[in-house]
């Protein structure tokens, strides 16, 4: 986490951007903008703007990857050039990799991938801009495309960040919180089940704190969800094709 | 053979039947362009950045200026440095990876046109003359591929250029927050691609266009010059037919700088 | 389906049931570790190192202090960098080529455990402001694997850590055979990794409880603090278990400490 | 094209090494010069000296590059690392991939692919030494040398480049006229149809300035194709193999 | 070979760590040292430490590697980052390339390749520690671990170094031998017909010079031989596993 | 097996066939090399540069001088690289793409030669001790790959360097076009490459001898020292053969050294 710094995070309850401690950063989604892909979806949240796309089940490719059992799903979060203050160099590096293998992880729980043996399923999430939480807005633009593509789906996924700033545990850090806080905790949930299908941290938490975290984030993620929902249910209304 | 080879194979046949009755699948005239829409600003994070919609194409410029050392043989000169990435979102067609023949091809061609056209003052870019200058980083990025990026890249490109903010440069260091005007840009070059299938010349390839065409020819203008050419495909033009194309390319060019 | 996946989806079976039965093939409780051997010094060559032990898997962790430049957003401090080379001695798993996912990860969370929990004074690291710090490079390098490689590199990391000895530094020059006192470790992070098949909670998974697993959680503690976590497997974790398992991690990790 | 300069690149009519305007450089083309290869030439143009060699039709690899319709034509122009003053890396960088996208692409209008269907032929062009208007030297070469193979072609290609210097259309730009000329046009044709089947322009040029520097262009064709022709004339006569 | 130097390296006949000329560096050598290669030995050379690992004969990937004859054999020489004084980038370079193709080449005489039709016979060594000669460590390691795997062999192989430092010929150079010396000559030979398999020579050295140095590593070789049967011979004792 | 893999299969049964009987294909003598043409400034464009041909093999060096820093553990000397690109074109065998260790191991070798012979040099190319030095780049190019690159590439290397001149070096900037006298060159060394079918012991091994051979032993000589060696291929020599072919490549190195 974040370096350290006098900036007082937190003024008379209230944070930089004037949010209170759960407050989220405001969300818009939107499913079904890309022509190509089998199912997509856009989605803004706070100055996050992330576009995924869903391709399959297909041809697997390469052939060796491909399983009797269940359809070969691939995860790919690329964050364009110009996403970010200082210019990212195109291509995978070694936080994206990692990102990327955690996603897949935990959309394998949802998306029936059992039910198409010897295909793949590509997911592919776009940031193209960059304002903490991408990982989080990532996830949950790719489980909006995958329903969209109209994948068979044990459940969506919902994906949510707590942390802790000037020692209060807050909800959904924004870019200076990030860089200056004390604790990041991402997580994944299934909105029905509440099983946590991903969860990372770092920083310095007591067991305490860390458990307010995923309380906070689990309650924001129903929030979440009903935007996801909202944002399919308006997709199904208007029926396919790129607008 | 896959079966999307065969898909492929079917709809090129019917692309290549319906130009030999002077037709297009998407009812559009020859010379006619898809709707265009430009965003600019679309990336608020990149000191310039354009959106272009061309038809169901949709892609992103975002311009980057980074303090960096001049080329030995332009001292007093800054530098542009053109990349395109194909992301695998964007088409079934396209791979992860490093850049691909065609990649490359679209970046050098965009870039031939911006540089060849005087568009940048790269002088102007020079802040100490040997040591430090400005590097402008052009990122083109495509979303939807629907056919013709060249036209779609070049516009995106251009109109983000325009919109550039320029950064301040303090003691050595960018601060990015605090900008001074406008990045200089001196034309607006814009680039037309055409394509000929069997003996009939179009505007504008759509998907299927860019997949069953014989030859393919952009042109960069400025005004009334002429920046930057690119012929592609394994087919090939009378030399009458690329002076009509030239022609054309002068009338179609300025319904595209209206829009900058 | 190579012969050799066929055998590891019969042995994978078998985990599975035996777990179902609450029990493991090497007969461990749930929550016990495998016998752990920790070996300081092993590489005379390196200015920390450590060889661990953990049942029949084997690591080493090396150490280096390279003269380097400051982040420009951090000129006041030093840099860690760590790597994992899961070089194919170690596993028929395991190919030669640049690092996968699977080394980028288990990089990234020893990393965060050694990071975040403030082990290292940057600042500290720092020689003069801007220009010259310190970078220690931790290497990773596995010769067996056998299981739960999270926990064996974590142990080895911050063990070889705090037998690293500081270089002297004169005139500009990193003077490797004279040394003054040691690298400062101001923590000792450690690392736990659970996991679940089926229903059933346990630590430390064996080879084939890596390959069976459902879902993994590894959490990085130092004191009663949490300092990292990473949860993987295509599985999940319900709000209780993982409650559970960060209780339990708080008792596992003291014994860890005491190896150190 | 070109850095401002106040160099003078015609006076009185003449340019810096004495040609007229529309005057080539001296070329000279020999073909059957490899032993491995299946085809070859060698070809001086001025300073260039550049070789070509084709392979093929032999065995598709990678297989799946192979089609049931046509061989897989691939073309592959690699400056040597001494060719220019300042050492060339090793390997192929981005203008290299350009030209040998482009010249692939000219080159498979003449040979006669779908002839061989599931097969590749491998055209291979080293610049050994570089003097402006390599890719054209390079293409003109490879069109001898897939004759030389002995593979059916439609016709011959010939390669050449038209510019402006000082505001006056030239012929076949030298080193100097490259670096600091105002425009520069390469193409290619087929002798016979006048096909053009490689067009690229880079610079400042009038529709007028253009089409001058077209006709030009086109006039060398004929001289150039007359040397490709005495080339494969006299390997002909001279029979196979490497002298 | 070296840099110039005043430094002595021998005085009154005895070399910097005490040795006489043709005496070697303490050597032990381990076989059965680790759980998942089929055939693996640790070695201490002096201050090197290798460990050497071997798979197969198993499933040759990639497929078209594959020979109808005999098994494809690999060999990787690796050094761990942490083995030198200035840490080593991970990954191959043009040194361990160099090794690894010749240390195979050797490895190939005697591995019984043609008993194994169509599959691969990986061997790996890890250089944990370097100090000088680790080339001839790693290939007497290798044997041994190809032993270990139960592989058929032909005979052992055994490698050595022979070099000249301050004018005199002497055996198995050190780290400072090594970097102030003036000739190095790696060989590897099979210990019961003497042929040699492996040979490098850098430096400079008069025939005669040379001819002794190859009798001295000979010589050497003989006792190295002893210690690989010792270390064989206690693993066969112990039976299989690791311990 | 491939068609070509089998065609190779029946030539090198042949050649093997033809050595027990001590013959070759090209009726050479054992000990006979085939007829070498040395051509230097081939490319004028490089400051030093040869092509050879040996019998069909075809082969070309280039040398570049460039400004660069020392070595950390050699400030006051220059430095040498040395290159090698299997080109495609010379032979159905060589890939595009990056060096493999054949392409490494001629590199290598060809490096030795000139290196321990003290042909260089290096304190001499030294500009400014720790600052600046020359850095000599020596690259070997094939255009036809007939056998023997080995002899080849050394050939054309040492002969390449003999005929480089020095650019002048002022004010900090190389002018190419002003040369001032040669690169200083001390000695000549040459290699000369034996090898073995069956008992058979013979040189300069065309392509059909270098597919067939058991044993390959290359020897890097100047005057009546050896400077570097290396032995190839998946056979062996006994000592006596390896005295054998040392005093023979005194013998043939004075052939080579007379055409430089």
């Amino acid at each position: 986490m974040g370096m350290k710094s006098d900036l007082k995070l937190i003024k008379n309850g209230k944070r930089l951007d004037g949010r209170k401690p759960d407050e989220l950063r405001p969300i818009t989604i939107k499913a079904g903008v890309l022509d190509n892909a089998n199912g997509s979806a856009y989605l803004e949240w706070g100055g996050n703007k992330v576009i995924a796309g869903v391709y399959g089940p297909r041809e697997c490719l390469p052939r060796h990857r491909s399983s009797p059992y269940k359809a070969y799903l691939t995860y790919r979060y690329n964050m364009a050039p110009f996403s970010v203050d200082d210019r990212k160099r195109p291509g995978p590096d070694r936080r994206s990799t990692e990102i990327s293998k955690i996603s897949a992880e935990a959309l394998e729980r949802v998306i029936e991938v059992e039910k198409f043996p010897n295909t793949m399923i590509n997911v592919f999430v776009e940031v193209l801009q960059a304002d903490a939480g991408t990982r989080c807005a990532a996830l949950t633009a790719a489980a909006v495309a995958a329903a969209d593509a109209g994948l068979p789906m044990r459940d969506l996924i919902v994906s949510c960040a707590a942390g802790k700033i000037d020692d209060t545990v807050v909800l959904d850090l924004g870019k200076k919180e990030d860089n200056f806080g004390q604790a990041d905790v991402p997580i994944a949930i299934l909105p029905h089940s509440e099983e946590i299908v991903l969860l990372q941290m770092d920083g310095d938490l007591t067991k305490e704190e860390f458990k307010e975290a995923i309380d906070m984030s689990v309650k924001a993620a129903k929030q979440i969800y009903e935007l996801q929902k909202k944002a399919l249910t308006e997709r199904f209304k208007k029926g396919g094709g790129k607008e | 053979m896959t079966v999307e080879d065969i898909s492929w194979e079917i709809k090129t046949d019917y692309t290549r039947h319906l130009a030999k009755k002077k037709m297009r699948e998407d009812k559009r005239k020859p010379f006619e362009y898809r709707k265009i829409e430009l965003e600019n600003g679309y990336i608020p994070n990149a000191l310039g950045s354009t959106r272009v919609r061309l038809g169901k194409t949709e892609v992103i410029a975002g311009v980057s200026l980074v303090m960096g050392t001049p080329y030995p043989d332009k001292l007093n000169a800054g530098t542009l440095m053109t990349s395109v990435e194909l992301t695998p979102i964007a088409s079934p067609m396209f791979e992860s990876g490093p850049p691909r023949p065609n990649a490359v091809e679209y970046a050098r061609v965009v870039d031939r046109g911006i540089r060849e056209s005087g568009t940048l003052d790269f002088e102007k870019l020079c802040v100490t003359e040997g040591e430090e200058v400005w590097m402008v980083i052009l990122d083109l990025h495509v979303l939807d591929y629907n056919g013709n990026l060249f036209d779609a890249f070049a516009l995106a490109a251009i109109s983000a250029l325009l919109n550039t903010k320029m950064p301040k440069y303090e003691d050595g260091k960018v601060i990015r927050e605090e900008t001074k005007g406008k990045l200089s840009v001196q034309k607006k070059p814009v680039e037309c691609t055409f394509f000929k299938i069997g003996d009939m010349l179009m505007l504008d390839p759509s998907l299927g266009e860019d997949k069953a065409l014989d030859a393919r020819l952009t042109v960069a203008t400025v005004g009334d010059r002429i920046c930057a050419m690119q012929k592609g495909g394994n087919g090939s033009f009378t030399m009458k037919e690329i002076d009509e194309l030239v022609d054309m390319s002068f009338k179609k060019s300025k319904e595209l700088t209206k829009l900058l």
